[in-house]
């Protein structure tokens, strides 16, 4: 039997650990506001999140590859200045899932923060506190599970990605090759065997993880799995 | 890594994939060499290494591409080189009594599979030679099409289609019954290397260019169905 | 000294009101949906009234000509709210220190756990809201607000949802602290009338959306303007009336009666006349005021009485003790001249 | 100019319509049973449901097409009882959008469920309604916000599936090649004026779209907009 | 008639209830968090109780031993919630016909629009919950109980939040009702004394999720059993006593004093005695029971004093009327005995 290069799991498990903590730090505060505003043009910022879900992942990747690249202004000034190179790196890899993951946390987060109790904020303004002392006291622990909820669903997507990783990250095996590659290669260069045993090796990893966060998240709700029931 | 052992990256297309596993693995025992294979679409790949993707070197399906990256100045047009024809075939499914392109006609074929002749080469050299035999018309209704030839054998192989028709050179240790398409049905397909404008290891690149077309590089391809060109 | 003088006005409803008051407790009183709330939100921020100034001592908390509208967290008052609006994530513990962020850690500790035992909720720290009866809630909110030392207190019928045995030992304290800690301003909605005379200085009376009548308590319950208010204030005879004055009395003709009334109580204009259902006396006799009557209806409360007699001219609400029932028999009903008060329409 | 063929595009909206549907009608009992139910297995088979979103969208299809293929017992079932293919027909598209989308659905209408006040549904059971009333005319309307946005979400996943439908429903121009299959065709085939006007009308149509609904979905809120504001 | 023995353990917290009631409106009074909704919810079917039995009339609905368990669809009971529990994403309309959906259409039209204006709504059908003032939906939670014609009612402090002058109307509008249409046990939980002296035939008096008392209203009011019941029934003279027996009379020695009270009041291991403070007099001399006193502390209300005097002996908290009170000077304290009750510890 061959044996399995684990490097690609590795590598995607990074990825995406860093893509999801990417998007809880930029999409919490996009979600919030979007959530209080109440203008037409939020919504349009809405759908226009939502673009990277609909458009084919690859072709995504090379809207990313042509605006982030290495002949792209951005990319050169990256290159240039900090010697950051994005596209055809790990960290591109992150761009990657970050973008393609983002939505789905911003619109699941908003529609949490949009159903909080207005009541709560107000307690809470009339008792001192600003309101970005409210956001991180009150609003997000009371939208957790949401958020929680909107957090696997981003680190999955961000595990899953593939057509723009691809395209970005360039599927350089030992370098930027992550799992979901790792399988698709498998699969066409005829080797299914190895296929399945990735498939499954993603599979539990991913079940494990996923069921991991479940359970974390059900224990540090503790009380509040109810909280809402009022006697 | 300056101490490391020196290794090439190498973009090929996905018809490549078992070839250039074995000319790496023997180019390795040869020379001490790593080559890390990027497999992809020819198409996919090109676009890549226009955008600096950090590639040495690109083996594309059709020599198109390489122009395009040799057009575009990022390939260096001297190390151009068509090192062998690739050959079309029909993968057909167990039981399925096809061994012509007429045969597709028949009604028991009710799918086949080619590349997409749009940015696959060996796509487009399937409908060629679909078109050559006469059979296009009353054959592209039952057509189903791949993203890139390896896409396309997974198609028969998972019994969906009763014919795939693919790269001759995915089809060796394959169980499945293969039918080769004579080659003047279509136009030659041109499998052309580069060595890439950006790369740090021009003398490696070389070195496996050298070896691909000398005497154990041509062999591992003429094995794996490839024609060799004779040297011009 | 509070301020406000707000307009907001809603599909259904209109809210304008207007007052000032210098010191004390301040209840308003009124029928459900007549705007309390509001006007509490109103002054805490959580409401933007239309137009309107609101200020507090030297703050001027609203503005609208001069488009001043303070954040809530700045203006530094307490607020009730009528349903608790106890975090739910935060145990009694945390939510009663809530408001108090930037105080030392130690004086937190000290001061909460203080608070909670005043409550009588000890060993209930780690509770969720979710794990505590509706009154022990509610303690708990009283508790967060009072512990921030706001420099104006809003209670939104604080007491209401507490047994009555809590509710008295809340009051006692609520009130205890207030008299020692506390010089500011206390606004107090409630819907008990007793509650609000017990605890409240002067009174604020709203009807749809407007303030008809602020005072001192006694002088809001005893000499209510209207109608309205003498409802408010629980006033059950209020009767339609026309009168004469006559030297230092005046007569009033109520359905045929006569009833003899101060002349110092005259109002212009006034069209009614009432009196309080526990001011109705039983005498052998007397000169006026008085009739024979007999009663319709009688309900044991438990401390009084409350009776409906029937005269020939009227039909009166009295509220009178175990022994006067007993003694009730061939009296008369006495209506004293003293009690007796005008109402506008 | 090139004419631009619509065919893709009516193609890919009808099929995400229909994904979607199908997607609330599976996915809202399964959300809810999960959102009721604590045992620990709920967890697990919540994180198995994650599975379509972290495997490659290629793999899943080619799984996909080796589970309901023609040469599959239930393929072949279908195709000799009713006469229905699955793959290689615009029902493959549906059912590969279908399995992609379907997760994220479930995660979202999950936490929405969960979050309800509990004594509403007490003061429903009360009044007489069956659990299944309960659940149409209480749980359904209060979660509303959230099964909105969890639909929109749907339907924009539903709507940019490549991967999947590509591998199950076999690319077929005019029959069943979608929108980002055609947008892909035509990057990859050079085209790239073409693949960006596609673009073009693939984001106008999404964003017009997901504005719509949006919008929509604001509009059946009315009142509810701050309903839990109380005073 | 309703049998309920249930136990049901929480962490802090444990219900270990037994009573049975035969028809009426029973009243359930205790402080906060002893366990009162708890027990309307287990009867209502929201709560599993851990074992016990609860029956209505011939309607078996929760049995341990027997697994009988019918859910809360089926018991057809009224349920009124302490937060009202309206639905938010409906209309007062819609809410008040969302038990009525087996009805035919007209009915439901003409029940409901009767129902509002009852309440007082009128012209506010299309408002949604949050457009309404915290008495405005508390009203809307009873109309929707009550059009339903449940078999039983639970009404968990339904009257709590509503303003004085509609708690009156609703009250009577509740109870005429009841009298006209139902003829079904009512189980009502409040924390207002006077209300539930007012409204009901039997009171059930709870403690730390026990039932301590049970019984006639004015027997339990006047007559409780033991020192926690006399708290909750708003007695504030409670002392501790020894007392020995002579012929007719009982002589109850309370620090030094000495207190007669009639022998058929004897309960032999009590230990405390206590009078209301409304039952306290004043007169001018008596025989026995009788003490100088002075003032502590007055406060007015709206119809009565609360007067704290002090004899030699004890603290006593009297309630006594305005013309009591302007008549206090020189009369002595009086106990009646008829008043005076024993207590257990
Ligand atoms: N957002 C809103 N939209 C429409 N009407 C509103 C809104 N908020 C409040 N109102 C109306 O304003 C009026 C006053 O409400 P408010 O809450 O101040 O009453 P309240 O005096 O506190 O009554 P309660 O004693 O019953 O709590 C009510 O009639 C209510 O219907
Ligand atoms: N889920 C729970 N977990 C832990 N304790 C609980 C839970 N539900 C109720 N309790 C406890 O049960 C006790 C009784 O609660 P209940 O709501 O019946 O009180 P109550 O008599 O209705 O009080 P109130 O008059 O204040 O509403 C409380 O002490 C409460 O803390
Ligand atoms: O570039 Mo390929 O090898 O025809 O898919
Ligand atoms: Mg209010
Ligand atoms: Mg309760």
């Amino acid at each position: 039997m061959e044996a399995v290069n684990l490097f690609p799991l590795f590598l995607s498990l990074k990825v995406a650990t860093i893509a999801t903590v990417c998007a809880l730090v930029v999409g919490l505060p996009i979600s919030y506001y979007l959530s209080r505003s109440h203008h037409k043009w939020s919504d349009i910022l809405d759908s226009l999140l939502t673009l990277p879900i609909v458009l084919p992942p690859t072709v995504l990747g090379y809207y990313l590859l042509v605006l982030l690249g290495r002949s792209s202004p951005i990319g050169r000034w990256l290159e240039e200045t900090f010697g950051i190179l994005i596209v055809f790196t790990p960290t591109g890899a992150v761009v990657a899932a970050f973008v393609v993951a983002l939505p789905f946390f911003v619109k699941t987060a908003r529609a949490a923060f949009a159903s909080i109790d207005q009541q709560l904020l107000n307690a809470a303004r009339v008792l001192g506190r600003s309101e970005w002392d409210i956001f991180f006291t009150v609003v997000i622990p009371l939208s957790w599970r949401n958020i929680a909820s909107a957090t696997t669903l981003v680190f999955a997507r961000a595990l899953g990605d593939f057509g723009t990783t691809l395209m970005v990250a360039g599927s350089i095996p030992n370098e930027t090759m992550t799992m979901p590659i790792a399988i698709y290669d498998a699969l066409l260069a005829g080797n299914k065997k190895m296929a399945n045993i990735l498939v499954i090796i993603m599979t539990s990893v991913s079940v494990v993880l996923l069921y991991t966060m479940k359970r974390l998240e059900k224990r540090m709700m503790r009380g509040e799995n109810d909280a809402l029931r009022r006697h | 890594q300056p101490n490391a052992a020196p290794s090439i990256k190498v973009a090929a297309a996905a018809d490549l994939t078992h070839a250039f596993k074995e000319v790496g693995e023997q180019f390795k025992n040869e020379t001490g060499i790593d080559v890390t294979f990027i497999f992809g679409s020819s198409g996919q790949l090109a676009e890549q290494i226009k955008q600096g993707a950090p590639f040495d070197m690109f083996a594309s399906a059709n020599v198109e591409y390489v122009d395009e990256l040799v057009r575009d100045h990022v390939a260096l047009e001297q190390t151009k080189n068509v090192y062998a024809f690739g050959r079309v075939g029909m993968a057909v499914k167990n039981g399925v009594a096809v061994s012509s392109l007429q045969d597709l006609l028949k009604k028991e074929v009710k799918k086949v599979a080619i590349a997409n002749p749009d940015h696959a080469p060996y796509g487009l050299s399937a409908k060629q030679a679909l078109m050559k035999a006469g059979v296009w018309e009353q054959v592209e209704p039952k057509l189903v099409y791949g993203k890139n030839i390896a896409d396309t054998l997974a198609y028969v192989e998972s019994g969906n289609v009763e014919v795939a028709i693919v790269a001759l050179a995915l089809m060796k240790d394959h169980h499945l019954p293969f039918y080769l398409i004579d080659e003047h049905m279509h136009e030659p397909i041109r499998q052309a290397i580069v060595i890439t404008k950006q790369t740090k290891h021009e003398k490696e690149a070389r070195e496996f260019l050298a070896f691909l077309k000398g005497p154990t590089g041509t062999s591992i391809m003429k094995k794996y169905g490839f024609i060799i060109p004779k040297e011009e | 000294m509070l301020y406000v003088a707000i307009k907001k006005t809603f599909s259904h409803f209109q809210l304008d009101v207007n007052f000032t008051i210098q010191k004390g407790v301040i209840g308003i009183l009124g029928p459900s949906g007549c705007g309390k709330s509001l006007t509490l939100q109103s002054i805490a921020g959580l409401q933007r009234p239309d137009e309107g100034v609101i200020q507090l001592n030297n703050h001027l908390f609203f503005h609208s000509d001069k488009r001043i509208h303070i954040p809530t967290r700045h203006r530094n008052v307490g607020y009730m709210f009528q349903h608790y609006a106890l975090f739910p994530h935060l145990t009694v513990y945390e939510n009663i220190a809530f408001g108090l962020k930037k105080w030392p850690k130690k004086q937190i500790q000290h001061t909460v756990t203080n608070m909670i035992e005043n409550i009588g909720l000890k060993g209930y720290e780690n509770h969720y809201p979710h794990q505590l009866s509706g009154g022990q809630q509610q303690r708990v909110a009283l508790a967060r607000t009072l512990v921030t030392q706001p420099s104006i207190l809003l209670l939104d019928e604080p007491f209401s949802a507490l047994d009555h045995h809590t509710k008295q030992a809340m009051e006692q304290q609520c009130f205890s602290y207030l008299q020692q800690h506390f010089s500011g301003l206390v606004l107090f909605v409630t819907h008990h009338l007793e509650e609000a005379y017990r605890l409240c200085d002067e009174l604020i009376l709203y009807d749809r959306g407007r303030v008809i009548q602020h005072g001192k308590k006694e002088r809001v319950f005893y000499e209510p303007e209207n109608v309205q208010a003498a409802n408010i204030v629980g006033c059950k005879n209020i009767f339609s009336c026309t009168f004469a004055e006559k030297g230092e009395q005046i007569i009033c003709y109520v359905n045929g009666a006569q009833l003899i009334v101060p002349a110092h109580k005259k109002k212009s204009g006034a069209t009614y006349v009432g009196i309080h259902s526990h001011h109705i006396r039983f005498v052998d006799d007397a000169i006026y005021n008085a009739f024979s009557f007999r009663v319709i209806r009688a309900v044991s409360n438990v401390y009084t009485y409350d009776v409906t007699i029937q005269t020939d001219h009227f039909i009166l609400q009295a509220s009178v003790s175990e022994e006067q029932w007993r003694h009730m028999h061939n009296k008369k009903v006495y209506l004293p001249p003293e009690h007796l008060f005008f109402l506008f329409e």
